[in-house]
């Protein structure tokens, strides 16, 4: 190959540098630098370069990693769990229905408290029709008990391979990181990385209980029903700690790096108009771009998505006095109430006095543009309840030549 | 929109190539040549070698005019790897008033000029190079979009300059490759012909010249009139690619000599694009030729064929060589 | 085996009879009577006599129909999505792990527009702990498109069976329907048996788009971002006429039996606290028992859990004037947020004035008695906001010798 | 709770045996045999032959009063399949008060009421009878299940007739199967002994006696105390059956007699739970016994055992035979 993008990480990282390279080679160069004990994943567009990244890392000498072949999703999630449970720091990546077949392996790594971290290069999942490009697939399966944290651009979902890492093994949940398909995925972006020495102290390794022959148990075996509700109540209370772990590896890293990041950040809320946009991922970038020249609309941007950040957002929507809220999300599941990021934001604004709508962009690839952002911010103008239908798909055909109009 | 007077300027850049010349690496290169904020992307169609792909560079100093992850609409500048791309797409799409158009051409500036025109383009300058010569001579192989750059540098150098786009080559390229894109790319510049507009029109690098809702594909089935979702019926959509004219993707296509066959087979195997035509004569299928109106000219027939000694000369020859459109 | 279940559906039923049999054999009852061409599914606790319960009618000789055995139930989802889009009324069934073994298969049937009917014997999935008990795993997976009905005891179960498959193909789009696993798939109740030839009539085979070779098309096919979301939002448009559709199908259902369905059926809203009760399955069963004493509650009880029926749940809410809602759920999902059933109602109600609060109980199969609805209900008495926490856990021991205590 | 003196009488049975003793069925006879809305279920226990099971019984002409599909916590008739489980369960266990606990056992009363005393339990009836001796003699097997519903019938006539009963068992069983049945059923009245209470304590049919919160199994681990969700170390939590005493849950255990053994080993891999005892002598592993403390007496070894002829009598003999407990 004559490019080798792999390049910058098969020497030491001495001190920072800015380099040029798409999300997922990024990534790959992030979780080389946290020093994996085993990387295994089934190939799928588009998470594959991160997966070839390390490949190249590992194959280059400088990552001393069991890199492990599978033949599915489902096989990666049940070698990875099983690796990570005894002990190896590891690291696995998906998209789509690649994350859907690893469905039934899912649920272990939180019951199990297994620190797995995984990648998400967000993609559509096939129905009605095959789509290789960005939608967000993982919101369908927000109820695993995964940790998973959203990232706008390349520096973002670097340095969110790095943050991951740290606190998968700090609160001993497995956490995953996803950015949006083929938009960072496959988008070069200037971003700084960290010298190695610094991500190895932010990430050390800790002991924790793991299988092994000295304390021999049995991990997830059958309980009656005697058990099995005290045992969702203990991962709730721990879950509960997860948010201020968060907070923590948010603030070390800024320590680190300079660089801030927070479950919430929010942008412009003292505006005119009392309303913002609330979204995840690569779109809060085209909302910030467009808001250089439209002061009069703020922006919430979550970069917490499980567990959901409530009590920081029903601060946030009070404290400021914010009146209209604009969910734009690339999901939406036919069930006749708000789409995913509605009904989290919903459930946790039950009761507030907002006014809430959900905008369904983007779905498939389709492109985001100030089309989309300028549309919604007017259409949401002279909307004043919750009454009706509080969500619409945006930016659609009906026909041949006509845009589908939003109806709320 | 409000418009901001101050405004620290923004580049905008589009690269139309085929799948394999570059255009991707083209743009990733800008953003490192730049000194400032910039991002590249794709955009993303299926990638398949020969297919048109576009891909795009933003930049500006100001970081808040580039956190945008939207693709780009309204270059200032749209860079032409294949000039075959000018009948299949509409490169001028957007474009900024005053902007350029670089096209890699031997056709003369008259005739691209009428290519174009078909799409009312805004009034542009256009700059025409034949990169395809150097890269042959230089790369040995048809890779235009170093070159490509060195002509954006001719027409726009306050967004970076020949220096900072060869250290950019030199990061990303393994050194062998790096030496030859930067030997040829020095002689971009003399290469490069400008054919200027107006010069009343002004370009402008704050404006977006976006026409609403032109990423939406107007004009392809909406929502009410897909049949069954997710169900495509033959009789509403045409399937299979037998209308894509796949042959205009490539610079040369393979041609057959039946004098060379020893109808061994291997070329029908070997085509990606069954290309390979074949006739049930004499009672058994005999090879006949190629399929020029598929074959994107990736050579493999070429590589598989045995050939046969000619009976005159005693020389070797395939029955399959590669022609030049050029 | 000296006991023979299906013993009453080896031959024709003439009249209504009544029966007494588990819930699973029920359904496989209810399920012969629909005249199903193919049954595929693979066996799993506790919805594995449904499929026993059928083969035994098919090899009877009662029932023709293929008797499909397959390896996994990816496969039996895959097998029969493609069957029944060949054209053939099929049934599948599953529960827990098995369903999410199914995911990566699971939004095919919704995005191509096929009628599969499917049992769920809702069971816990495996997380932290194996359990072969009821929980209510398929909340986990309601975004995939799927209508989804679920029933209180083995009278509904039988009923839904047959409503089901109905609704299947009035719709195009696959349907669900659940009742809770080894609670009522296992217990043996009385129920009332329709005549084959009644079954027949309401289940008529009507003429639907099929993979055939007179008409070719392609199935689920790649689209490039200009078709992705058109799609999506094509599906939608359909989905909304599917609340209607089954309006229609419990109404010629009450015509035929004389028992009467409801998406939502309620039960003593003009009663003085104006606090409800709002659940789905088994436990109305146990609420409304429990409510012969007490008066002063009363009961909304969901059948249609998708598409779910929002509008008619606000103007329940509104027009009685309800002023608090208990949710009792037998899911959670360590979201930071309202468990599942807490997610859409909050999202139905959104902006509603009513209080509300989710009770997690009865996980893996702990019984929910009239402890816990007594406790929901004094809880809630003095709650007058949605101020704090809106869910918590109920009816699990937080030590050996102390019970939880409900924090909101 | 609300008192309704107008009540209509709610039955509550339960039901206690062991995986294969037809305790679920016993339960469902009882659902078919009552004339009105009815409903059964088992306890939800992994069932394997031999361990302990229970199964409910809810019954009432109120539809409103069986609508619930709660387990039965307060019946007043507990119905007991196999008389060593009262050592292992509180059989007794939220019984109302006057209530019957109906038992099939071979012991005295006095024995009985001796061991269900360190229970503590309410004021409650006890009828006994010896229904594994009908069934060994009727059916061939000891599945008493019928028969302990005959029971229930003699103490409970109110619920539903012996009629009714044999009306349910000809429905639910096969034909030959339900002959047996019927006819054993009828010997069950006379063979049944009722031991009452004080008669001032009057059975109530309308009022719960649950205990609150009896059915979350407290004494065991709570949330707070679980060491890592899912995961239970071994230092915790006893791992494995060691413990349990399997060996108590049949009528029979299988004894091991070395003079008729030739070490062929057919036990050895035929036994479910690893019962039969080896020992390394003379350089090879040797049968050399049985645990009891785990042979649930299934049988299996003494099916598979080839045996060996008695020197002397040149009869052929088992190395395994099963021995009565009782």
């Amino acid at each position: 190959m004559s490019v080798q993008p792999m390049n910058p990480f098969f020497k030491e990282i001495k001190k920072p540098v800015e380099l040029t390279m798409t999300g997922n080679y990024a990534v790959a160069g992030a979780v080389s630098q946290t020093d994996p004990d085993v990387i295994c994943a089934f190939p799928i567009t588009p998470q594959t370069q991160s997966v070839e990244g390390l490949s190249d890392v590992v194959n280059h000498g400088k990552l001393k990693a069991a890199f492990v072949n599978v033949e599915s999703e489902l096989a990666a999630c049940a070698f990875s769990t099983a690796a990570c449970a005894a002990g190896a720091r590891t690291f696995i990546a998906t998209a789509s229905q690649g994350l859907l077949l690893m469905a039934e392996c899912l649920p272990m790594a939180p019951g199990w408290r297994v620190p797995l971290t995984m990648m998400i290069s967000a993609r559509a999942f096939n129905s009605p029709n095959l789509s290789i490009w960005n939608s967000w697939e993982f919101t369908l399966l927000s109820g695993m008990g995964w940790n998973t944290i959203v990232s706008e651009n390349v520096q973002e979902t670097y340095d969110a391979a790095i943050i991951a890492s740290k606190i998968s093994e700090d609160s001993l949940f497995p956490t995953q990181f996803v950015h949006d398909g083929f938009i960072i995925s496959h988008s070069a972006q200037k971003f700084f990385a960290i010298p190695d020495e610094d991500v190895l102290k932010y990430t050390p390794r800790k002991p924790r209980h793991h299988i092994n022959t000295d304390k021999t148990g049995t991990w997830g075996g059958i309980v009656t029903p005697d058990y099995f509700g005290e045992g969702r109540l203990a991962l709730e209370l721990e879950k509960n700690k997860v948010l201020p772990i968060m907070d923590n590896a948010f603030k070390e890293f800024k320590k680190m790096t300079g660089r801030s990041y927070h479950s919430i950040e929010t942008y412009n809320l003292d505006c005119s108009s009392k309303t913002v946009f609330l979204t995840m991922g690569s779109m809060c970038g085209n909302i910030l771009t467009w808001m250089e020249h439209n002061k009069d609309v703020g922006l919430i941007k979550l970069r917490t998505w499980r567990p959901f950040p409530t009590e920081q957002l029903r601060k946030i929507i009070e404290e400021n006095n914010i009146e209209k809220i604009i969910i734009l999300e690339k999901d939406d599941d036919l069930s006749g109430i708000l789409p995913p990021v509605g009904q989290s934001v919903a459930s946790a604004l039950f009761g507030i006095n907002v006014v809430l709508r959900s905008l369904i962009v983007g779905l498939g690839g389709r492109d985001v543009t100030k089309d989309e952002i300028e549309y919604a911010a007017k259409k949401m103008k002279p909307i004043t309840d919750n009454r009706g239908k509080l969500y619409d798909y945006l930016g659609v055909r009906e026909t041949k030549d006509k845009m589908w109009e939003v109806r709320f | 929109m409000a418009e901001n007077k101050e405004k620290i300027p923004k580049y905008l850049v589009r690269f139309h190539g085929r799948g394999g010349q570059g255009a991707v690496t083209a743009a990733q290169l800008c953003s490192m040549a730049f000194d400032g904020p910039a991002t590249c992307m794709p955009t993303f169609g299926a990638e398949r070698m020969g297919s048109p792909v576009a891909s795009f560079a933003r930049m500006s100093k100001d970081y808040n005019q580039v956190r945008t992850n939207e693709q780009v609409y309204s270059p200032q500048y749209s860079c032409i790897l294949d000039d075959t791309l000018l009948e299949d797409v509409d490169c001028t799409a957007g474009m900024v008033p005053g902007g350029y158009l670089i096209v890699n051409t031997c056709k003369p500036y008259e005739e691209i000029r009428e290519i174009i025109e078909k799409n009312n383009p805004p009034e542009i300058n256009v700059a025409l190079i034949d990169a395809t010569t150097i890269a042959l001579e230089y790369l040995g192989r048809n890779i235009t979009n170093t070159l490509i750059l060195g002509a954006l540098v001719k027409v726009a150098p306050q967004i970076f300059t020949l220096d900072e786009l060869i250290t950019a080559i030199a990061d990303q390229f393994n050194p062998k490759i790096a030496q030859k894109n930067m030997d040829a790319i020095k002689t971009v510049p003399d290469a490069t012909k400008i054919y200027p507009c107006d010069d009343k029109v002004k370009i402008s690098f704050e404006k977006d010249y976006k026409k609403e809702w032109s990423h939406i594909g107007l004009g392809k089935l909406g929502a009410a009139e897909l049949d069954k979702a997710g169900v495509w019926f033959t009789d509403v959509i045409d399937g299979g690619s037998a209308r894509v004219n796949t042959g205009s993707w490539g610079v040369s296509y393979a041609t057959f000599h039946p004098e060379y066959c020893i109808q061994c087979g291997n070329c029908v195997f070997i085509c990606p694009d069954l290309c390979i035509e074949r006739e049930f004569r004499d009672n058994k299928w005999q090879i006949v030729g190629v399929d020029e109106f598929h074959c994107k000219g990736c050579e493999n027939c070429v590589y598989v064929c045995p050939g046969k000694k000619d009976k005159e000369t005693g020389e070797k020859h395939k029955a399959l060589t590669m022609v030049m459109k050029c």
